[in-house]
């Protein structure tokens, strides 16, 4: 199976959802569910037969269902909110802001640098 | 056109030398007006630098005092000035670099109620504020103004700075943050700490971009620097979207914000916190 | 262990808070010193923040005057100190903000003579100076007393940082520049300009990296920071080589440079200048 | 022929040498003569027969060459020394000393990004 190698990077505070770690590289399958669903699909029984699984290539919607499931370690409504980032979150895609690349609908290359900052108030 | 007194050309000769600064550079720093909201961490450094570099009216507006404890970073204040109005302590130290600045110590609390009529005589608004409720407060006032909103800010050892309401289509701070973040995952200064030379970084970079908004030296393309001490590079810039017409604040849909006097920023933001070091 | 005050535990409270600071990073800062060299541009901030954050030791060595061209930008100085020696006009602000420090002014001329003596006293030393010979002789006296270097410089709208000498096996200033740059391309901040806020910013990061340095806080792996006023983005990290092994200076082979003091600054960089603004 | 773009970006003053340009984009030929000689070899003539030239894959001591006969505006010899740069000039490739890099033979490759600096003196 294909992956895509990825660096992921947090700043403002997130990173202690992310077990105070400012920074995280990772692989990700190249091709994944339509649905964001990150674990392998069940195998099939008798009572319920595999039903086709709807694939896309992977955006950066995937990956944050991914870091939720595999990397998140605590208050999972801090980071996701409605299958995105909750609104106090700003994402980067290469040093860009996500909505001048299409937000969760950007798909992800190999090498792609993504962040994740939370704002600070402090002075 | 007018000119600088000779006395000037010697105390700014090395800035006025400079290409694409010069005579015209000066007297545009001369004749600007500059609201600096917070003598704090980010505000002590950037006043110095705007004092030093001429501005031609400062206001510093603070309602809170010196303390001991800010002494470590708040680098205008001293130990003889502990107690004082952080705004006038400030203008101390100040005319003390340069007694021929104009400055506007305000030591009254900025509200809702009288942020729009404070701010309306200055140019350029320095958001050196530490808290989230005075942040979002700043970026409407800084909409309905029509101004541009250098925003700094600092907490560990991080930083971010970003100029909103930049120019005809910069994002507001509404844009990017139309929610605020958890109070969980925020905190002040006073809980989490803060290394002082952060602040210092944050707010010469918001002198800075005051100087080169006023002296027609900026680019106008909205960015965001991150800043981490202990990182390797240090240093990251962003390219930020333009504004939202969705945006509640800057917008150009219905969902408006209504009167800034009737908003209560402190509830949006989460309610009270137990202790807000301002 | 020793301990701290109790009012130094309010003083400096916000940064003992830190991950990875706390009471031993401020007995670390607490007990360390640190040589400052050059109360001008990049000196003034360093200084300040060093000062504010509770070195217990700090060398000023500068030789010059305080000028009232210095004040758009060396804003430890002040109108009242024109005239002062400005090691004396440093030492007076920072114990106005800190009446605790130890501060050792030293008003005469860094040459290949003293500089060794000079600097030996001190854990760091920080090249806040403005002209290519005196970056040479501290670059080499770092080496000889393996210390490491803190090294700014700025001009018009740009500046440097690096730790020179850093670690074990990090490169020295002659590593990377084993000839200076010729002298038409280079010119004083008298003769091409300075604008003062750039000095602010990297002589703010000079006092963060000598922070780190002391407290532990560094990654040791050797950078060149490059920073651009109106360029975007504004900050550049490089990284950069290990120590030269044919350097003249830290290098094991045999093209030593000599004794320091045998070595003529001024003629290594192409002459005497019409004039130097230290 | 098979050309690479690069990014050329200049500091410390350098960029004075340059038409003062801060940075450039610029496209060199894949393959060069190995004497870094940056303009055609003039066409044969029944004296002098096309001689065979010599190639390389473009690397920095080439790109210096193309700098020097295309973009250099003044004063050759504060760049350019000895078929390198001066000494007194800091190369960084893609942020890297290019010194990691193997400086001069570097063989470039397309968006490569190379800075060239002088010191700063002031302060
Ligand atoms: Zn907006
Ligand atoms: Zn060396």
């Amino acid at each position: 199976m294909s992956t895509i190698s990825l660096k992921i990077e947090f700043g403002g505070g997130l990173e202690l959802l992310f077990a105070n770690q400012r920074s995280y590289s990772l692989s990700i399958p190249a091709i994944v569910p339509t649905n964001n669903r990150t674990t392998p699909t069940p195998p099939p029984t008798p009572d319920q037969p595999q039903e086709p699984v709807e694939t896309k290539p992977a955006d950066v919607t995937y990956l944050i269902h991914h870091m939720r499931d595999h990397l998140l370690k605590e208050r999972e409504e801090l980071f996701i909110e409605d299958d995105t980032v909750r609104p106090g979150i700003l994402v980067l895609i290469n040093d860009v802001d996500w909505e001048l690349e299409g937000e969760g609908e950007y798909v992800l290359k190999d090498g792609d640098e993504v962040v994740f900052i939370s704002t600070l108030h402090g002075g | 056109m007018s000119t600088l007194p000779l006395e000037d050309y010697k105390r700014y000769g090395r800035q006025m030398i400079l290409d694409g600064f010069g005579l015209p550079g000066q007297l545009k720093l001369q004749r600007a007006s500059v609201a600096v909201v917070g003598a704090g961490g980010l505000g002590c450094p950037a006043l110095q630098y705007l004092g030093a570099a001429g501005i031609g009216r400062i206001g510093i507006i603070d309602h809170d005092r010196v303390e001991l404890s800010n002494l470590s970073r708040q680098i205008l204040h001293n130990e003889e000035t502990v107690g004082m109005y952080k705004a006038d302590s400030a203008t101390q130290a100040l005319k003390r670099l340069n007694s021929h600045l104009t400055v506007d110590a305000i030591t009254t609390a900025l509200t809702a109620e009288n942020a729009l009529s404070l701010l309306a005589p200055y140019d350029v608004i320095l958001d050196c504020t530490d808290n989230a409720p005075t942040r979002y407060l700043l970026s409407d006032t800084a909409v309905a103004l029509k101004k541009p909103l250098v925003s700094g800010a600092a907490q560990k050892y991080e930083g971010q700075l970003c100029v909103y309401n930049l120019g005809p289509d910069g994002p507001c701070y509404r844009c990017l943050f139309p929610k605020p973040p958890a109070q969980d995952t925020v905190g002040t200064c006073e809980e989490t700490g803060i290394l002082g030379v952060v602040t210092g970084i944050i707010g010469d970079m918001q002198a800075l971009e005051t100087i080169r908004l006023i002296t027609g030296l900026h680019d106008y393309k909205p960015s965001l620097l991150m800043f981490s001490a202990l990182s390797s590079p240090q240093f990251k810039n962003f390219k930020l979207r333009t504004r939202n017409v969705k945006c509640a604040a800057c917008g150009t849909a219905e969902q408006r914000l209504g009167e800034i006097k009737d908003i209560d920023y402190v509830q949006f933001c989460g309610g009270p916190r137990p202790d807000w070091e301002r």
